[in-house]
């Protein structure tokens, strides 16, 4: 689950640093790609794993489009607010259209390829929460390896950090826009395919991703790509160890105990900047 | 030296036809806020306008930390939870006015503010946002599993069946209700007026473009942020009290939550960020427009009125981004007077600069 | 003036409660049907036969909708436009019991009916309130009826031994107080309450609850959940490969829809209550199959829509009585309420209120889901038609 | 009579040692230029005693008393100001609103601040912007703000750090006309720029930096004859 | 040949005019300089010519292509490069990677861009120094040579300098002219804005002074170092 988390957050990271805003519709693009993925399932009995690309697709076209036809138009005034604003719109239009078009019920995929667990010694380990991970983990990683060795994540970065200097040296700032975007498509279809796989979907789930994205990211230290993994990570283990320790009706409270005393002795985050 | 001095006259003269404006713009808003409830004799109305004043509230709230000062809020439900549990607790359990309340609420909330600002006051905007989110689902998970604030159900405060002031309970009658709410709003908006053009309201907006300039210039940049946030965390604090003994129930899941958060950032920004009239001119817009949609085409289950508003929410964010008050400003020409008055008294500038 | 009698509903009809407010939703429509048109192959349902309210010269009766998005806030708004805009004489709903607390309130300060078809929080009618009138029974009520089955049903099944009890709830409100009263209650059945765990409904993952489920290893599993997150759970069990001996739901999960769906036969043998079961009146299978079905074919008839439309019925029959409106004359009718079981689509003994207003005959039916969802009635004993089979583990199915 | 003393100050950054060893004093009403090499330590001493860095050793002593402790916020009220070398006006705010920041400090009142904000901006020639937001200025412009805001604090010694840099020989001159008449009103100044004809009529004295230490210090006329600084800075020309 | 033609081009900031009409023409190969004094609008004229800053009117041609309504990146790709007023390097990256950077439009040639950093690093040596420290702590000198050396990495065809000497050392100073010039003299169309206007005549071939917005006087550099405007004005003689 951390590692899910960690790609969310991943995601949510990347696109705030980039557009230097604040995604309230993040989530929502994890459950569009988790519907998309039920879709495919529901009308060609295509497994989860088997439509990762289709989400990725779906959510990097639906990033695209909303850089395209909202954030673009917003972004050329002065100030923030209207950047967040519509994103805060767009959740909301996104997670009220689905329930227009997919009714409000719960939905799940039935009988996925990977079910049931694994028994090692005493433990049993779900195979799709572990699916989840690696799946999640190698998606990471991929990400990681583009945005920080190769020229065009060099030139993302860039874009993050100077637009009009990036402009100057030739960089085409509305493409690493849309790479940007494609890239938290990425993280969010394939979190949702892969969350797909054991959770349930219904109009209104992105909303429990989401928060928790917001608390991954700053525990990581806004804008730091590897922050929001380790974060990710402390985020699920916590939460796991302290649901057997201390209850597991309590078990939020030491998540957000880490992160209030991260806070405190590490008020960047984890691995943040300036 | 003699441009100087026509300019100075220009000046007085254009301030003192803008006095007018403001006079005269400024009774017409009493009187209809004043009169609001006899004019508007329909209690739903008279109830949206408690709640649109109550948001306001906090609207005005996040305004003072966040439009005027530099540390971007997302999570004021904090204040506004934490007003709301003070008075409906202690009410409950002790008997205590909610008046009282209230003010230990401001207590509670502003010791939590300095708490949640000593480490994250530091450090840029965004750091702030993100605490104060988190805080809420932190808070919100606290009080779901404390059983002295009555946990996941809520506290429920018993129905008087006569009015009292000091008890804050007025038997159906919207109009006391309506009142007090309006008697809280001018007290924080003078209150936030008064900031503004104190030298602790020039400290702040300086310190929004650059902490490190303002600190070079004497400014003690921690402890005027802390100012606001106390000052900002109150008067959130107030509207969650108000809330509180207005519905006569609090629980965690709807006080600690991002949309009442999310209720205060839209109300400030859409009537325009860092203006003493914007969080109620937002508010105005903005929570009726809300209520009206879900009443005209709500209630099918088919989120026809969600998908609207979303709608709404996105269109405005395109065409009006800098708020209606920035609106005003870029079409100053025809409102000249208008937003002389909205504006305050020392900025001439045309240029609306309202970048965070 | 109006040609029509207005009523108030207020559910949550958008957010993450949607689900539920479509299938009130749904209920709501089948009683203004059963209301204002002549359906005689209905008998003898109350007002089945009659088209719209005799006493007020067959005046229809027109359902105005409130949405809550499961927030207080907003159900104190909708009750407020429902009543002073639209002018309804009597408000029902409002599912979540702390919707249910704000609107109510509303209703009380207004002076107009609220009658709470779904909320079953004990506190609501311990407030002392005059315009409140609860149909449905409350957790009190059904935990005590689920216990006295789960006694009855430990007690003939010589095969296993059922002693201790862990309850399993959800967090808010509602599973908060089924908790409590489980744990009250539990000592005068012979069980014992080795633990509780309560975790909020928005979970993304119960593994670290599971895990405790499973050291503690109780007889019987006593959960109190919202569907999503008892299909979580389920899942997760299985996964665990984890069986109590008994599972018990504290309301009726294997009724919803999505629940059915989604977990299929993993969800079957579980052990719950409800207040709608079909029952041997005439008009059940005509309503709940053949109209129902037609017209609503993405959901399953089942409790929301029974106590809906039997609150819908009490309202009529309470308007019937007085001869008007009024709401004062209203709620002097409400009070001296006397409809007989087989007059409703609930198998409620019957619907009288005590002072409070609580439904005295209000009770819940306690069924275990067999195989393919096969529903039998374990309890109360007029009700029986099956046998309560024990909870297999999972290699045995 | 010394108004400031910094004494044996060091500051280090990973491996970098900006400030090694720095000595310097200045006296009441005096003139100092600071030249020296770009990343020979000059701004990172002005952030020194400004406060914006606590310095790893030495002591920094105004009219008297040990600074080095306080922060910024602390030492501008005794009477420090200074410019940034890369320019942080107050972008939203006026120029005038800008000016007020610095006069707010030892005014009772925004009124009374206002007024002496005026007054600066006119005595440096800037009542033309005086309702131009700051992010509306030009770069020289936004330097003259930045040398307003600072006098507006009123401070006993201002430290100058390339305000003077972007402006062509007449701008220049007009420049240094004013920043002498400040000088005149008593004010001390220590002078960063690495225009020599600004540099050498203006001070009194100058100290040139190289590696973070002072290598040479005295009269304008001696220390631009001095092999070391030719050498290191000035280039044989 | 002319390279690059401004025909009557206004520019404005939301209601502030910066241009009015400029008009002017850069042959291949020359060095032309543009003076002004503060706030005339050259760097907005530079911003223009590249594409940061839109047109209200007129047009930009480039080696005959009309480039003023082209995105800023695919003016680069033409082979225009800038060297911005304020450095606008990228903060939290290393000096290496912003030299990187710097020839984006030949990413693909590892073996050119290493050739590339080898020039920059003879021609600035601190910068290989400190190949590995954040722009953001590089002094302000540093930092315009990094801006400079940045600029020169994708071998363009014109190279605008706005005011390639602010804060640089007076010795580097000379380098960075000489360095213009050899950067010409190798076929590399210049063109400066610089305060410094006695190097920049010296050095150019022609030479524009704008005034609020307009070109007013146009020549060689000689002349212009002649007339009496430019003496009264610019070099304040
Ligand atoms: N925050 C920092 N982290 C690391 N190194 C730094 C930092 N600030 C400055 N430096 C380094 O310290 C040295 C001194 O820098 P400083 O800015 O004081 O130079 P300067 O004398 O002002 O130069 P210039 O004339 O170019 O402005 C430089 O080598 C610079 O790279
Ligand atoms: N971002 C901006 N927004 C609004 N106005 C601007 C902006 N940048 C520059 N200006 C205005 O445009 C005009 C020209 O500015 P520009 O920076 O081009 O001048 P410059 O000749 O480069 O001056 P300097 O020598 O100081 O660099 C000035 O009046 C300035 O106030
Ligand atoms: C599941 C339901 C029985 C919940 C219940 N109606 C409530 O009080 O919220
Ligand atoms: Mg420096
Ligand atoms: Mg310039």
């Amino acid at each position: 689950m951390g590692a899910l988390y960690a790609l969310v957050a991943s995601g949510l990271s990347l696109i705030q640093g980039l557009m230097n805003i604040i995604n309230f519709c993040h989530g929502d693009l994890v459950t569009i790609s988790m519907y998309t993925s039920f879709l495919l399932w529901s009308v060609f009995k295509m497994d989860p794993l088997v439509s990762i690309p289709v989400c990725i697709i779906v959510s990097t076209l639906v990033g695209i489009a909303t850089h395209k036809l909202i954030i673009s138009q917003v972004l050329r005034s002065p100030s923030s607010f209207g950047q967040m604003f519509s994103t805060y719109g767009l959740g909301i239009l996104i997670a009220s259209t689905l329930q227009f078009v997919f009714t409000p019920n719960y939905r799940s995929v039935l009988n996925p390829f990977v079910e049931g667990s694994i028994s090692i010694g005493a433990i049993n380990i779900s195979k799709p929460l572990l699916f989840g991970a690696v799946g999640a983990l190698l998606a990471y990683g991929l990400c990681y390896w583009f945005i920080r060795r190769t020229p065009e994540g060099q030139a993302l970065q860039a874009t993050e950090q100077d637009i009009d200097a990036a402009k100057m040296m030739g960089i085409d700032t509305e493409k690493m826009f849309l790479l940007g975007w494609t890239i938290s498509g990425f993280c969010v279809g394939t979190a949702g395919a892969l969350l797909t796989n054991f959770y349930y979907i219904h109009p209104y789930v992105g909303e429990t991703f989401s928060n928790i994205s917001f608390v991954v990211v700053t525990l990581g230290g806004y804008g730091s790509f590897e922050g929001s993994l380790i974060a990710g990570l402390i985020v699920g283990v916590v939460e796991t160890i302290s649901g057997y320790v201390i209850g597991p009706q309590y078990k939020l409270i030491p998540v957000y105990l880490t992160y209030l005393i991260v806070l405190m002795f590490r008020p960047r985050g984890l691995m943040g900047r300036r | 030296m003699k441009d100087n001095g026509k300019q100075l006259m220009n000046d007085t003269r254009k301030i003192s036809r803008g006095m007018v404006f403001r006079v005269i713009g400024g009774l017409c808003l009493a009187i209809f806020l004043l009169s609001f409830p006899h004019i508007f004799t329909s209690n739903y109305l008279r109830n949206l306008a408690i709640l649109t004043c109550m948001w306001a509230i906090g609207g005005q709230a996040w305004n003072v930390l966040s439009g005027y000062g530099s540390r971007y809020s997302m999570g004021h439900a904090i204040f506004f939870g934490l007003g709301a549990y003070s008075s409906a607790v202690l009410f409950t359990k002790y008997g205590i006015s909610p008046w009282i309340g209230m003010i230990i609420g401001m207590l509670v909330s502003s010791s939590i503010s300095v708490i949640v600002g000593f480490p994250t006051f530091k450090l840029t905007p965004a750091y702030y946002g993100m605490a104060t989110l988190g805080f809420t689902f932190t808070l919100q998970a606290v009080f779901l599993n404390w059983r002295w604030v009555g946990d996941s159900r809520g506290v429920f405060m018993p129905l008087l069946r006569k009015s009292s002031i000091l008890d804050f309970q007025f038997a159906n009658n919207k109009t006391q209700y309506y009142y007090i709410v309006l008697f809280l709003l001018v007290l924080s908006y003078l209150l936030v007026y008064k900031v503004s053009k104190s030298k602790l309201g020039f400290y702040i907006r300086a310190m929004k473009e650059d902490e490190l300039a303002a600190q070079s210039l004497g400014v003690d940049v921690m402890k005027n942020l802390q100012i606001v946030g106390i000052i900002s965390a109150s008067l959130a604090s107030v509207a969650g009290t108000f809330y509180a003994q207005y519905m006569l129930y609090v629980d965690p899941m709807s006080v600690y939550n991002s949309i009442t958060s999310n209720n205060f950032i839209l109300s400030a920004t859409l009537g325009g960020i860092a203006t003493i009239a914007g969080p109620l001119i937002g508010a105005i817009i903005f929570i009726p427009t809300g209520e009206l949609i879900r009443g005209w085409i709500g209630g099918s289950g088919k989120a026809f009125d969600q998908m609207l508003w979303g709608f709404v929410i996105i269109l405005i964010a395109i065409y009006r981004p800098s708020g209606i008050l920035g609106w005003f400003k870029e079409h100053a020409k025809f409102f000249s007077g208008i937003s002389k008055w909205m504006k305050e008294p020392i900025v001439r500038s045309n240029h609306d600069n309202s970048r965070m | 003036a109006d040609d029509t009698v207005k009523i108030g509903v207020v559910y949550p009809l958008s957010g993450n409660q949607a689900l539920t407010g479509f299938e009130y939703r749904a209920g709501c429509e089948l009683a203004e049907e059963i209301i204002n048109n002549e359906h005689p192959e209905w008998a003898p349902l109350k007002f089945a036969e009659t088209a719209g309210i005799p006493a007020l010269n067959g005046k229809k009766i027109e359902i105005v909708y409130g949405d809550s998005q499961a927030t207080p806030e907003r159900g104190q708004n909708e009750a407020e436009r429902l009543i002073t805009q639209e002018g309804v004489v009597a408000l029902i709903g409002a599912f979540n019991s702390s919707v249910s607390t704000t609107a109510s309130q509303v209703a009380e300060r207004y002076g107009i009916p609220f009658i709470c078809d779904s909320a079953s929080s004990p506190t609501l009618t311990s407030r002392g309130f005059q315009y409140f009138f609860r149909v449905f029974g409350n957790d009190a009520i059904f935990v005590e009826n689920l216990f006295t089955a789960m006694r009855e049903e430990a007690d003939k099944d010589t095969s296993r031994e059922y002693k201790t009890v862990m309850v399993l709830n959800e967090n808010s409100l509602w599973g908060s107080d089924v908790a409590d009263i489980a744990k009250l209650v539990a000592p005068k059945y012979g069980f014992e309450v080795i633990d509780q765990i309560s975790y909020p409904s928005t979970t993304t993952q119960v593994n670290s609850e599971v895990q405790r489920v499973i050291a503690k290893d109780p007889d019987i599993l006593f959960q109190a959940s919202y569907v999503a997150d008892a299909m979580l759970f389920m899942r997760t069990f299985k996964e665990q490969k984890y069986t109590p001996k008994m599972y018990v739901y504290a309301d009726g999960k294997p009724l919803n829809f999505s629940y059915r769906e989604t977990l299929g036969p993993d969800g079957w043998w579980t052990v719950f209550r409800t207040v709608y079961s079909k029952k041997d009146a005439p008009f059940v299978k005509p309503i709940t199959e053949d109209y129902f079905a037609e017209h609503y074919p993405d959901l399953k008839f089942n409790e929301n829509q029974g106590s809906v439309i039997t609150s819908v019925q009490v309202l009529v029959d309470a308007i019937n009585r007085a001869g008007t409106t009024d709401p004062e004359k209203l709620r002097e009718a409400l009070t001296q309420t006397d409809i007989k079981g087989e007059e409703i689509i609930l198998p409620f003994a019957g619907v009288q209120f005590d002072e409070t207003g609580q439904n005295i005959l209000a009770r819940a039916i306690v069924v275990q889901a067999q195989e393919d969802f096969k529903f039998v009635n374990l309890w109360p004993s007029e009700m029986k038609n099956g046998d309560y089979v024990p909870y297999p583990s999972w290699e045995e199915r | 009579m010394t108004i400031l003393e910094c004494k044996h100050i060091y500051k280090k950054f990973g491996g970098i040692t900006a400030n090694n060893d720095v000595n310097i004093s200045i006296d009441e009403g005096e003139m100092v230029g600071l030249i020296g090499p770009n990343g020979s330590g000059k701004t990172t001493l002005f952030n020194c005693i400004s406060g914006v860095y606590k310095i790893d050793s030495g002591e920094i002593i105004f009219r008297g008393n040990a600074i080095q402790k306080l922060p910024p916020h602390r030492r501008t009220p005794l009477g420090i100001a200074r410019t940034f070398q890369i320019v942080r006006p107050f972008k939203a705010l006026t120029v005038l609103e800008n000016v007020m920041i610095g006069s707010l400090l030892k005014s009772k009142s925004p009124l009374e601040a206002e007024e002496k904000a005026r007054e600066i901006i006119e005595f440096l020639g800037m009542t033309k912007y005086i309702d131009y937001t700051g992010a509306h200025l030009t770069l020289a412009y936004k330097k003259r703000l930045e040398i307003a805001r600072a006098l507006a604090t009123e401070p006993y010694i201002l430290m100058l750090d390339e305000a003077m840099a972007g402006l062509n020989a007449a701008e220049t001159k007009e420049a240094v006309e004013f920043v002498r008449k400040i000088n005149d009103r008593g004010t001390s100044i220590i002078l960063v720029e690495h225009v020599m004809e600004v540099v050498m009529p203006l001070s009194d004295r100058v100290y040139v930096l190289e590696n973070g230490k002072v290598i040479s210090q005295g009269l304008p006329s001696e220390v631009s004859k001095d092999p070391l600084v030719i050498e290191a800075y000035l280039g044989g020309e | 040949m002319m390279l690059l033609e401004l025909k009557s081009i206004r520019v404005q900031y939301s209601e502030i005019i910066a241009l009015h009409e400029v008009s002017l023409h850069i042959n291949e190969g020359e060095l032309v300089a543009v003076i002004g004094s503060n706030g005339a609008g050259k760097s907005t004229m530079l911003r223009a010519i590249c594409g940061i800053n839109r047109l209200s009117s007129g047009e930009i041609w480039f080696d005959g292509k009309k480039i003023s309504s082209m995105k800023a990146f695919k003016t680069v790709e033409m082979g225009i490069s800038h060297v911005p007023e304020g450095r606008r390097l990228f903060p939290r990256m290393t000096v290496y990677e912003n030299l990187t950077l710097g020839a984006w439009t030949k990413r693909k040639d590892t073996i050119y861009i290493q050739q590339q950093i080898e020039k920059v690093y003879h021609l600035f040596p601190i910068l290989k120094e400190r190949a590995s420290q954040k722009a953001e702590t590089l002094s302000g000198g540093q930092a315009q040579q990094c801006a400079i050396g940045r600029a020169l990495m994708c071998s363009p065809r014109m190279i605008m300098f706005d005011e390639p000497s602010l804060g640089v050392q007076p010795n580097i100073v000379a380098r960075i002219f000489e360095n213009i010039q050899q950067i010409n003299q190798q076929g590399i169309t210049v063109l400066l804005v610089e305060q410094n206007v006695k190097r920049a005549l010296d050095l150019a071939d022609r030479a524009y002074v704008l005034q609020t917005g307009n070109i007013v006087l146009e020549g060689t550099g000689t002349e212009l170092m002649k007339s009496v405007m430019v003496q009264k004005a610019y070099l304040g003689i």
